[in-house]
């Protein structure tokens, strides 16, 4: 049973989540508990996984005992077993978080939606641990289709952004398909290690070249690099705060980890690097992209919406990372995906707390009153917002840091002038909203006069009412990036240093 | 160059398929025409994996006892067919998804016409 | 706007011709992706599936072994795709419904 | 939308249809191991046998043949036909999906991966019937005007 334990978490996830229609037919409330405990066994299983490869073997795992060229082989390696970690541990404090906020943001229909979640993750896992292209494609439908899903019961305008994500997500996914034609047209084979084998004995090829382009296209649209990220914003914008807490630190995380998959581990370095140079351009537009990202953030008035563009800046800086295709640049990038996923789900719980303690999350009504009615957000907003600037303690800064360095070794100046500049850029966002929490004062106290007897009464009420399934998976999550922070040099040492790829 | 162009025959069909599917995506306005253009596109690629797999004087991927599987060569490729179908299902299970959506966007709007669609969001906010 | 969709139109038609001249004839048993053994050694999958298939599992239809067998997992990840699809429309089409007479309770 | 009409030609017609195709339906798929054909293209079968009812007879007297609430149960019991299989596969020792290790005494590994492969496709034709009927009732509901 535990031999089988690469290929557990996917089926665990799929089982429960094929078990929920079912089981929690007559009873709705089954459902959470259910979810959670299915998330929660996939973190133990992922845990365990990622001791089974500290020791840097490779483990495969054959699908019907077929040797891998013949078969479907799901291929445990440090970056899927540490990417795995991270996707599994964001999810399980979002899915605890939506406990709390089941009434008002999944309007009466929790069991499809927590089934619709456990496939998503199920789809996300699939993606990081398979070795096989094709296989990879069909887990990417299973993850973007319960994505558009998860995104349209949200507000009115959701179904809009699904849509426009469902139009623009089956261009990506088409692309892929046309790609993984060619690829198995030129070599006859399906299987990544297979297909990176057989590749430079195929000599220079077009199609390949075409291959390589339209999977690089069409997994960025699913990654939102810049000029292909016009689903991003509307989508994350009108989702229920549940859903977009899901979606956003690993949605757009899975599109990066597939890009470093085929750019470095099907495709190879040097071709992507030096025969075909594909990886310079993901890295221009990435620079792009963080520079039109951040503006945009700076424009917006509304809090998820500020988050959905800078969210566009920091896929920058992981596709800026895998970009530079050095080593530095890519521990910069593979541990900027660890902290991106940390600091995005807890900004986007933030978010979904002041919506529902607050009634709205506009930045301009922001004022001191959200500080005090809820203290363990706004704290836990604190700390996320300044590892988003990448002040020195926090995780933000270790990744930015690498980041730079790789932009150093590979002789780029104007890639560091973007990274420091948008560090700044980053800072003006994030302090708006940080002055708003702490020194301003609300400005209309039309009552204040009769409540201010109470206001210490006050206080001690609203801060129970945050209550501890919102306040704990945000705090947790925002107070982990210190941690990450502080042992980040044995999570580069341990596991990242392990995984860089050949001829890097 | 006639060699190559006739060599690749199904190919330049598939290839003007994709560019009406395509072009329906992009450049319609209505959800609806974006949808066929969808579903031209995912077929036009069905149909290129498909033709990809052919072997002249091969038959169908069904053993047949007469011929026993000796030679490889006899039978058209399978491995493309079985990954159509999974792509087959794929693409009805997006159209399924694609038109609940497009539905659902007109029980609120009233429209599906994107332009009328995005003034009307407009006035609502 | 109107401009740049044309300019990804064409580039895509035209990335689509430049890569037909990589790639083999139509019907040409003689390509790389129908031979006994790929390049690299590894055993050509399409070819070891139509000598093996009715071997392994007692089944003359090739296309069925490798759907439910060789690849089988492909295949439980697309019968997950249109589940998925299934709880879509459900979660999609009967949300904000006021409970009337034949209301269903999933 | 527009109502039902009774018209006993087209009911008869599609009541006398409806079987027949479903009857091919279940032929296409226990017929996969030997002819074109398997759980995907039989389960639609059956799905288009089912529709052509509710198209002919109208949705209220569909109901009396299935049930609009049996749809993703039995859509997820049909996922789940092939996942026990493979997981029961796993359970006895194999990999996931290795039918081969199907604890059925009596038969040899090739017999018993066609077997498996046997399981396999009525899980698929569950699950593709029960859930295009599913969307297709889903597609039709009457939606709230909000």
């Amino acid at each position: 049973m535990i031999q089988n334990s690469p290929a557990l978490i996917p089926l665990i996830l799929l089982a429960i989540a094929i078990l929920i229609p079912v089981l929690a037919l007559k009873k709705e409330k089954l459902a959470f508990p259910l979810a959670a405990g299915a998330s929660f066994v996939s973190v133990i299983i992922a845990c365990y996984n990622i001791t089974r490869i500290l020791n840097g073997v490779r483990i495969s795992y054959h699908f019907g005992g077929w040797i891998p060229p013949l078969g479907i082989e799901y291929v445990l390696d440090p970056l899927s077993a540490f990417i795995a970690l991270v996707v599994n541990v964001v999810a399980f404090f979002v899915i605890w978080h939506s406990h709390g906020l089941q009434a008002t943001e999944i309007t009466g229909r929790p069991v499809p939606y927590y089934a619709l979640t456990l496939l998503f993750l199920c789809g996300a896992n699939g993606i990081i641990i398979t070795g096989d292209l094709f296989n990879l494609y069909v887990f990417l439908e299973i993850f973007s289709l319960a994505a558009y899903g998860l995104i349209g019961i949200g507000e009115k305008k959701a179904p809009v952004a699904a849509f426009r994500y469902l139009i623009m997500g089956t261009i990506g996914a088409s692309f892929y398909l046309i790609g993984i034609g060619f690829l198995y047209m030129v070599t006859g084979s399906l299987n990544m290690a297979d297909v990176k084998a057989i590749l430079p004995l195929v000599g220079p090829n077009p199609a390949v070249n075409v291959a390589l382009t339209l999977m690089v296209v069409g997994i960025g649209i699913k990654m939102a690099i810049f000029p292909l990220h016009g689903w991003l914003p509307d989508s994350y914008t009108y989702a229920p705060s549940t859903s977009a807490a899901l979606i956003a630190p690993i949605g757009t995380k899975i599109g990066a980890y597939v890009i470093i998959r085929i750019m470095f581990f099907v495709f190879g370095v040097s071709f992507v690097d030096k025969e075909f140079p594909i990886a310079d351009v993901v890295a221009w537009l990435s620079a792009a992209g963080i520079i039109y990202g951040s503006v945009m953030a700076i424009a917006q008035k509304e809090l998820k919406r500020m988050l959905a563009y800078s969210s566009v800046a920091q896929i920058g800086y992981i596709g800026l990372g895998i970009g530079m295709a050095n080593p530095l640049g890519y521990i910069g990038a593979v541990l900027h995906i660890l902290n991106h996923a940390f600091m995005k789900g807890s900004l986007f719980l933030v978010a979904a707390n002041l919506r529902k303690k607050m009634g709205h999350s506009d930045i301009e009504k922001m004022d001191s009153t959200c500080r005090k009615k809820l203290p363990w957000t706004t704290a836990a907003f604190t700390v996320a917002a300044l590892s988003m600037i990448g002040l020195p303690p926090t995780a933000g800064f270790f990744s930015k840091w690498y980041l730079a360095l790789g932009a150093v070794d590979k002789g780029n100046w104007l890639f560091l002038a973007v990274i420091m500049v948008s560090s700044l850029l980053n800072a003006v966002y994030f302090f708006r909203i940080l002055e708003n929490i702490y020194l301003k004062s609300p400005l209309v106290r039309p009552t204040e006069g009769a409540i201010s007897p109470e206001n210490g009464n006050d206080e001690g009420h609203f801060a129970g009412k945050e209550g501890y399934s919102l306040a704990i998976p945000v705090v947790v999550l925002s107070f982990s990036l210190l941690a990450i922070g502080l042992w980040n040099s044995a999570i580069v040492k341990g596991i990242i240093q392990n995984i860089i790829p050949p001829g890097m | 160059m006639i060699d190559f162009i006739r060599g690749h025959y199904t190919y330049w069909g598939v290839i003007i398929l994709m560019l009406i599917g395509l072009y329906g995506m992009i450049f319609k306005n209505n959800l609806v025409k974006k949808l066929i253009g969808m579903t031209i596109f995912q077929v036009s690629i069905i149909m290129f994996y498909v033709a990809s797999a052919s072997k002249w004087a091969a038959t169908v991927p069904v053993l047949d006892p007469a011929t026993g599987a000796a030679d490889a060569a006899l039978y058209i490729s399978p491995l493309q067919h079985c990954l159509m179908l999974t792509a087959i299902v794929v693409g009805v299970a997006t159209s399924g998804v694609a038109f609940s959506l497009a539905i659902v966007i007109y029980r609120h709007y009233k429209t599906l016409d994107e332009p009328l669609l995005i003034e009307r969001m407009k006035a609502q906010s | 706007m109107k401009i740049v969709k044309w300019l990804v139109l064409i580039a895509f038609g035209a990335l689509l011709i430049y890569a037909a001249t990589g790639l083999p004839n139509r019907g040409d048993s003689a390509a790389g992706m129908h031979a006994n053994k790929s390049l690299a050694g590894s055993p050509g999958a399409a070819s070891f599936y139509i000598r093996n298939a009715l071997k392994d599992a007692e089944t003359p239809n090739m296309v069925t072994v490798i759907l439910a067998d060789y690849r089988g997992f492909d295949t439980l990840g697309e019968e997950t795709v249109i589940l998925t699809a299934g709880l879509i429309c459900f979660l999609v089409l009967r949300k904000r419904k006021q409970p009337f007479k034949n209301s269903r309770e999933l | 939308m527009l109502a039902y009409k009774y018209n006993p030609i087209i009911l008869t017609v599609s009541g006398a249809v409806a079987p027949f195709i479903m009857l091919f339906g279940l032929y296409v798929i226990f017929h996969g191991h030997y002819s074109p054909g398997g759980g995907f293209q039989g389960g639609t079968m059956l799905a288009a046998g089912l529709l052509l009812i509710r198209l002919a007879a109208g949705y209220d007297l569909a109901q009396l043949q299935f049930k609009r609430i049996l749809g993703t149960p039995l859509g997820s019991i049909g996922v789940l036909i092939y996942f026990g299989t493979g997981f029961t596969a796993m359970l006895s020792g194999g990999e996931f999906l290795n039918y081969a290790f199907l604890p059925f005494p009596g038969f040899t590994a090739p017999e018993l991966r066609s077997l498996g492969i046997l399981m396999v496709e009525i899980g698929v034709g569950l699950a593709v019937m029960a859930i295009l009927v599913a969307i297709y009732d889903d597609l039709l509901e009457d939606g709230p005007d909000d």
